[in-house]
């Protein structure tokens, strides 16, 4: 489904990204775990192609995206959620939806997507008319997921999810992450600092350190190597 | 009270207008984050070309679609040569010089083929005699048509915009580039799109102008750029709504100065006001604030 | 920091030179001819009038050097420089003038602005100089219209005096209530305040309103309900000619439908057909020299006929072929006759020097150009008074057709 | 190209060639006719006007569209004063100068809460506010204008009984526009003119290093005016008419269009652009009635030919440190210089900063929730957590950004909740950024000497005059810069602009310039960042020495190792609340920290 061969990210004269491979298979989660600074976040960036890949290569249903924009890409049912609260908090919380549907592949017709969203995350069906930017940081949160999943994609990059989420919300998002992918087959990069949370999801682990692969693998084999005290000297 | 009311629509009518090309300089503000200051020029090209074709033998209306789509045509030309080569140059203020170059090259083209001297602008919508009177109050039917046009043109758009997938693209793209991108929304062309509709608009403020004035020459359109610009600011840049309440304020406001005061103050106030307004609120009547993360 | 001290050295010397070198330059040309120079609105939005007097200029120039020249000597146009109308390009062309020593005779810029900003250079430097077109009174008369004359300044301007003048005498026997407009510029001001004083002389009443507007003002709704509210039988405006539509048009709006009068503005055709069918009724009042319907003679015909022989019938003459519109007067036939009188000046001084020319322009009397006989004395230099003044009307001939004719008196 | 723009700059920069160009001028302008003189003069008008607007715009980075407004009222203050009035030329003169800037300082009160576009709108009001008060007071002659003001070309300008004529105007104002650009130079090249460029750069980094950017503001309209004055008053002489027509919103924009050709930012620049938009005119007029069309595609494609205007095109940038104080005299070389250490500090000292129960909202989210510190002198506490736990609030707040919504802070004894950022800057409260904030078109070594403006004392004038005190400090100064850079193993780079360098050098940079101020209190927010194992190495270094000269140093950072080996204590916060204070091992086995981070919850065990 997305294969990255030794792919590197800089911006400007910093390397935040440094030959990275990496797989994700459709219908799995494929997490991808590090401090901030990581280089999380440029690694989806580099995939969803809004960061410049200065090496390397990304293969989408082995086709290179090299020369594909930023928005082809998401024609092409890859669809990234930014981290940072990256919503257009100016507009409505319906219109962030509807606008994320009308520029994907609209497989289903607009009603029917957000009443999905709106069964899945009643709050947000609650507060369709409030602007986004007045919203809590757990409902940004959820919106801004919606906003991917609303475009039915075959390829989610979610970054960082669970940022500044109590547990029991973060728990609940993943859920529904996993549900999801399972029910529709799609394919899951899932960028997290929360590893131990993280690793109860997904199907494979990657974890980055200062823009490197330094161990990856099937999540349970990660759990049982003691990922924790692993995770913790690679996080602390 | 006859005379109060007489000033007051007339205001609004010119207001109207000014909301038009307020409207225009916010497109590609929300795009580019620059001011096409060869929009005055825009407004200018577009009559003249109508007349130009008029005077062909053809259709005026033939006329007018070939002015808005040449308005069109260059101002998107504008975004492409003179905006966003030097885009990247942050601070350098080089788009001040380059879309002045701009206006400034279709005025010395104008008045090389066309004559510096002002050129007839046919009444097509109805002239000057015509009117109707509402409580005794004498209502231009000209001026009725031209308020009609730029109201239904201003609420169209804001409708395009709020009801569109398109228009939501465009406030998307002013809002977060990138979002807008990985959202699937071909930026550039919502930039180029969004400067043909900003051309458009100033062709058809510009023959509206020429309605009104029954002449249109190269100078024509500068000091209305102006007046457009106040209209913006004192509305709040990229604000729709804005534009038009900034816009018939403007008029009303210099009309009753004129009236009442001094018609020789009427200019002066205008800017005075403007510099007020900002002092005060800087994002205008209806603009948002800009959020600034540290 | 480390170039050596030599270095620096020559390159000073070398700079300083070359540089004193560059802008060390005199103009050599041969002091056979007799030298013309002017400035004027060549290119720009207003070239309307200045490329005029320019080819009005030119064609006295050819028909005096067809006649064998003056003083023995044949006459070119030197510098003929642009400004644009901006008063700080007028300021440095007219410099760039009066620094060439052996020009002889000066045409001056249109317009007041500029011609304001270098009169008094012009009148220091004492040479022959003639303004074509800014009307206001200063530019002849600095100290008041009762003092002399600058000595070495004759104009061809319909002055505002005069203007306000015919005028005044049109209007003051016809109407009551005068209503008065005027553009926001030197020329509508002070022509204002002479029309409304020349009113008040004729009739012992002031003008029941006087609203100012500004050039290409869009919509006049102020200025004319205020006048409407005056109650005002007539309207005068002193203004441009697109200006003058604007008004025409914006009165019919409020259905102000008295009779509009105005300046030569409402002569020119973009007032024709900035106003179209609205124009008929309105008056003007201009030079008569090209009257419709007067059969051209003399030095006005000489003109008319050099005109669309060297330039065809373009623009500055007009839409009529048969004879030149009204303004041609005042553009091509100021720089004409300009250049006549100064060098008639210079042929009856029998000398190229600037003291004697200028006596014997002050003494020129009995001279005919195209717009008129120049009678000068000490106190009178403008070739145009208000007799040389019609004041036409615009009515529908039997063609259907917006035309022009003499107003009857 | 390189080579011949070094060239260039080496030979433009010459002040004898400048002296040359001069006096060529002065004696140049006696030989030639006085078309051309005149036409020089108004050189020196555009080269004054243009100077003008690129220390507002160029350099302060605030655009001006309504500089017409200054001119005009330089001009007219004197016209009227002269002619109306009857005072003598030279007061009349320093009357106007005066009164522009005057007008300048009363417009940046509004203008200064304005930015970008905004400020375009609301300086374009000013030029035609005032163009339409020239065209409708009777004390300015209203439309008709001001005719006979004492002019050489009228031959009726009189100084102290001295006949004044064209040529010696000119003189006049070569010598005038000279000194103006003199002072100019000398102010660019001192702290004041850096504290303009500070804040077109970054207000809040301004105001980190303790510039007060409404004080800058003010100064660079008040000055700009007074030189825009200047040349308004010369051109009232050098006409001897005033109309409005001279002073439209035309006139504002060419002068910028001049600036902005010529090259903003530099003081070479916008001479070249005067130069050229003067003779242009002239020049264009063999294109006839095309004129205008070819000035329109100059105006178009000249950034397509010159991306950073003629001055970027032909020599290299202006710098900013008076080329007097980089020459070093032999004596003091080489000597070490040091901060003025408390020695090293024992642990019980008292705390120079404590935070007491501080808590920031924004919008009703908590960013900050009763957090409480102290930073002793001599140690370094590293400020931990995971993304969104508020650490950099934190840093906003005592640095005076936010204001708190609950707390106190003290430093040094006295509570500085609620002040100034700039003022708490200039208590020796520094802090960095985590995108490091610099002046990208200044060189390393300029950069960090700007931490050092809590420091200069010279004033505006002595700066301009370039007195031997402000020599003295700038060279003190730029030593203490020099020995920062060693520290930071940044020598080798130290004339390079800050934007042609590798990200890492930022960084560096930005806390070479913390060092530079001789701060109290350092706060670092993510220094490490995206820097290379070398770069680590240098910047541990330099946090060391902060801490050996006994500063207090909160450093946030998720970069562990680093931490860990150079920190004395860690504070690890959690949504806005402290969860964990002590030492590093004490922090890696708590579980309340391995929560926060890995989101191993109490209850199970993974």
């Amino acid at each position: 489904m997305l294969e990255l061969k030794n792919v590197s990210v800089t911006y400007g004269t910093i390397r935040a990204l440094r030959g990275v491979d990496l797989v994700a298979q459709p219908g799995q989660i494929t997490a991808v775990l590090g401090a901030n600074g990581a280089g999380k976040s440029s690694l989806l960036r580099a995939i969803a192609g809004i960061a410049p890949v200065s090496d390397g290569d990304v293969l989408y249903r082995n086709a290179s995206l090299k020369p594909r924009p930023a928005h082809q890409r998401a024609r092409m049912g890859i669809s990234l959620a930014m981290e940072g609260r990256r919503l257009f908090r100016h507009m409505s919380v319906e219109e962030n939806l509807l606008l994320a549907w009308s520029f994907g592949p609209r497989h289903s017709p607009f009603t029917d997507a957000v009443q999905a969203v709106y069964d899945a995350f009643p709050i947000l069906g609650d507060r369709r008319s409030i602007k986004a930017g007045m919203l809590l940081g757990g409902q940004q949160q959820m919106l801004i997921l919606s906003s991917v999943t609303i475009r039915e994609p075959d390829l989610m990059l979610l970054d960082e999810p669970s940022l500044g989420l109590a547990p029991i919300i973060v728990s609940q998002i993943f859920d529904f992450i996993t549900a999801y992918s399972k029910a529709r087959g799609t394919a899951v990069v899932l960028a997290e600092q929360m590893a131990v949370m993280a690793l109860r999801v997904a199907h494979w682990g990657y974890v980055l350190r200062g823009g490197q692969v330094v161990m990856h693998g099937a999540s349970d084999e990660l759990v049982k190597a003691d990922i924790v005290n692993k995770l913790s000297a690679a996080y602390l | 009270m006859i005379f109060a009311a007489q000033l007051v629509f007339a205001g609004i009518c010119v207001g109207a207008v000014y909301a038009l090309i307020a409207l225009g300089l916010n497109l590609t503000f929300w795009a580019t984050r620059t001011m096409n200051f060869a929009q005055g020029s825009l407004m200018m090209l577009c009559a003249v070309i109508a007349v130009g074709v008029l005077s062909g033998g053809f259709n005026i209306y033939l006329g007018l679609f070939a002015g808005l789509a040449l308005t069109g045509i260059i101002a998107a030309a504008t975004e492409a040569i003179a905006i966003r080569p030097i885009a990247h140059l942050t601070g350098s203020m080089g788009w001040v010089v380059t879309t002045l170059g701009v206006g400034i090259f279709l005025q010395g083209f104008v008045s090389k083929f066309f004559g510096s001297q002002a050129l007839a602008f046919p009444s097509f919508l109805f002239s000057a005699r015509d009117y109707v009177s509402v409580f005794g109050i004498r209502l231009s039917a000209q001026y009725m048509i031209i308020l009609a046009i730029a109201v239904l043109l201003v609420l169209l758009f804001e409708l395009f915009l709020k009801r569109t997938a398109w228009g939501r693209a465009l406030q998307a793209v002013a809002a977060d580039q990138d979002l807008a991108a990985v959202m699937g929304i071909p930026v550039r062309v919502v930039v180029t799109l969004s400067f043909i509709a900003s051309g458009v608009l100033a062709g058809v403020a510009g023959v509206l102008v020429a309605q009104i004035t029954g002449t249109v020459d190269a100078a024509f359109g500068f000091n209305l750029l102006i007046s457009g610009f106040v209209a913006a600011v004192i509305g709040g840049m990229g604000s729709t709504w804005g534009a038009l309440l900034g816009g018939i304020f403007l008029g009303i406001m210099e009309k009753l100065v004129g009236g009442y005061i001094s018609t020789a103050a009427e200019q002066g106030i205008a800017f005075a006001l403007l510099m007020v307004m900002l002092a005060v609120r800087p994002e205008g009547l209806l603009g948002e604030k800009e959020f600034v993360k540290v | 920091m480390d170039v050596s001290w030599r270095s620096r050295a020559i390159l000073t010397t070398i700079a300083a030179s070359t540089i004193a070198a560059a802008i060390a330059n005199a103009t050599p040309a041969n002091a056979q001819t007799v030298k013309i120079g002017a400035t004027g609105a060549l290119t720009g939005p207003y070239n309307e009038f200045g490329e005029g007097v320019r080819r009005g200029a030119l064609l006295a120039v050819e028909r005096w050097n067809a006649k064998g020249g003056v003083i023995g000597r044949q006459i070119e146009l030197t510098l003929a420089l642009d400004d644009q109308l901006v008063p700080d390009r007028a300021v440095q062309n007219l410099r760039r003038i009066l620094d060439t020593p052996d020009i002889d005779v000066i045409i001056g810029p249109g317009g007041s602005g500029p011609t304001l900003a270098v009169i008094d250079m012009a009148t220091v430097d004492g040479r022959p100089y003639c303004n074509p077109q800014a009307q206001t009174p200063s530019i002849l008369y600095p100290d008041g219209l009762d003092k002399p004359a600058r000595k070495n300044v004759i104009s061809t301007a319909i002055q505002n005096d005069v203007e306000a003048t015919a005028l005044g005498n049109y209007v003051s026997s016809r109407f009551k209530k005068i209503g008065l407009m005027h553009e926001s510029t030197g020329y509508g001001v002070s022509g204002i305040q002479l029309l409304a004083a020349r009113i008040e002389q004729l009739t012992k009443t002031k003008p029941v309103a006087i609203e100012a507007f500004n050039q290409r003002a869009q919509d006049m709704t102020a200025q004319i309900s205020r006048v409407q509210r005056a109650d005002a039988d007539v309207l005068v405006v002193i203004g441009l000619g697109a200006d003058m539509a604007v008004i025409r048009r914006n009165m019919l709006r409020l259905g102000f439908d008295v009779p509009l009068i105005t300046s030569g503005g409402g002569i020119s055709l973009p007032y024709k057909e900035g106003a179209g069918e609205l124009a008929v009724g309105t008056r003007a009042t201009m030079v008569g020299t090209y009257g419709p319907g007067q059969a051209l003679k003399g030095m006005a015909k000489e003109l008319a006929d050099g005109y669309s022989a060297k330039f065809g019938k373009d623009r500055w003459w007009g839409d009529d072929p048969a004879s030149p519109q009204l303004f041609f007067a005042t553009t091509v036939g100021a720089g004409f006759d300009c250049a006549n009188m100064l060098l008639e000046g210079v042929r009856r001084a029998g000398s190229t020097d600037k003291a004697k020319v200028v006596a014997a322009l002050n003494a020129l009397t009995g001279y005919e150009v195209a717009n008129g006989t120049a009678n000068f004395s000490p106190q009178e230099h403008k070739l145009l008074t208000p007799e040389q003044i019609a004041v036409f009307e615009y009515f529908k001939d039997d063609k259907g057709q917006v035309a022009l004719r003499i107003a009857k008196q | 190209m390189n080579t011949f723009r070094r060239l260039m700059g080496r030979v433009l920069g010459q002040s004898l060639l400048a002296l040359a160009i001069v006096v060529a001028l002065w004696f140049g302008a006696g030989l030639t006719d006085r078309g051309t003189v005149q036409l020089l003069s108004f050189l020196m008008l555009n080269i004054l006007l243009a100077q003008s607007i690129n220390l507002l715009t160029g350099i302060a980075g605030q655009i001006s569209l309504g500089h017409a407004g200054f001119f005009a009222v330089g001009a007219y203050v004197a016209g009227v004063l002269t002619k109306t009035h009857g005072v003598a030329v030279p007061l009349a003169m320093v009357i106007a100068i005066a009164a522009s800037a005057l007008i300048g300082w009363l417009l940046a009160i509004p203008a200064g809460r304005v930015r970008e576009i905004y400020l375009a709108m609301m300086t374009t009001g000013f030029g035609l506010l005032c163009f339409e008060i020239a065209k409708e007071w009777s004390v300015t002659g209203g439309v008709v204008g001001l005719s006979g003001i004492a002019s050489p070309t009228l031959r009726s300008l009189q100084v102290f009984g001295w006949m004044v004529d064209t040529v010696d105007l000119f003189r006049v104002m070569l010598v005038a526009t000279a000194i103006v650009l003199v002072l100019m130079r000398n102010f660019v090249q001192s702290h004041h003119g850096r504290s303009f460029f500070a804040v077109q750069a970054s207000e809040i980094a301004a105001g980190s290093i303790g510039i007060a950017r409404g004080q800058v503001k003010r100064r660079a309209y008040a000055i700009s005016g007074a030189m825009a004055g200047l040349a308004g008053a010369l051109y009232a002489h050098l006409v001897g008419y005033l109309g409005p027509d001279s002073f439209t919103i035309t006139r504002s924009v060419e002068v910028l269009v001049m600036a902005i050709v010529g090259g903003m930012g530099t003081i070479i620049g916008p001479i070249l652009g005067a130069a050229l938009f003067t003779w242009l005119p002239e020049r264009l007029q063999i294109f006839a009635e095309y004129q205008f069309m070819v000035y329109g595609l100059i105006l178009m494609l000249i950034f397509l030919v010159m991306r950073r205007g003629i001055a970027g095109a032909i020599t290299e940038p202006t710098r900013f440190i008076a080329p007097r104080a980089m020459k070093r005299r032999p004596d003091d070389a080489g000597k070490p210089v040091t901060l003025q250490a408390e020695s090293n500090a024992p642990q019980n000292r008292p705390a120079l900063l404590e935070v007491h129960d501080l808590g920031r909202n924004f919008a009703g989210l908590v960013a900050l929730d009763g957090v409480s510190l102290a930073l002793r002198p001599g140690q370094i506490t590293a400020l931990i957590g995971p993304n969104g736990s508020g650490k950099s609030t934190l840093v906003n707040v005592v640095s005076g950004i936010y204001d708190p919504s609950r707390g106190r802070i003290v430093l040094g004894g006295d509570d500085i909740g609620g002040e100034a950022d700039h003022a708490i800057a200039r208590r020796g409260l520094i802090r960095t950024f985590q995108d490091p904030r610099l002046v990208p078109c200044f060189t390393v070594r300029e950069n960090i000497l700007l931490g050092g403006q809590r420091h200069f004392r010279s004033s505006m004038l002595a700066a301009a005059l370039h007195f031997p005190s402000t020599l003295r400090e700038e060279i003190a100064m730029v030593r203490r810069a020099e020995y920062v850079m060693e520290l930071a193993g940044l020598g080798a780079v130290a004339d390079q602009p800050i934007e042609s360098l590798p990200y890492g050098y930022r960084r560096l940079v930005e806390v070479g310039r913390a060092i530079m101020a001789d701060p109290v209190v350092v706060l670092l927010d993510e220094p490490a960042a995206g820097l290379s194992e070398a770069e680590l190495g240098r910047l541990a270094a330099m946090i060391r020495y902060l801490r050996d000269a006994g500063k207090a140093v909160l450093l946030i950072e998720h970069h562990m190792d680093f931490v860990n080996d150079i920190v004395d204590d860690v504070v690890v916060l959690d949504s806005g609340r402290e969860i964990y204070r002590g030492h590093m091992q004490g922090m890696r086995a708590n579980p309340a920290v391995r929560a926060a981070y890995l989101g191993v919850s109490q209850d199970c065990h993974a």
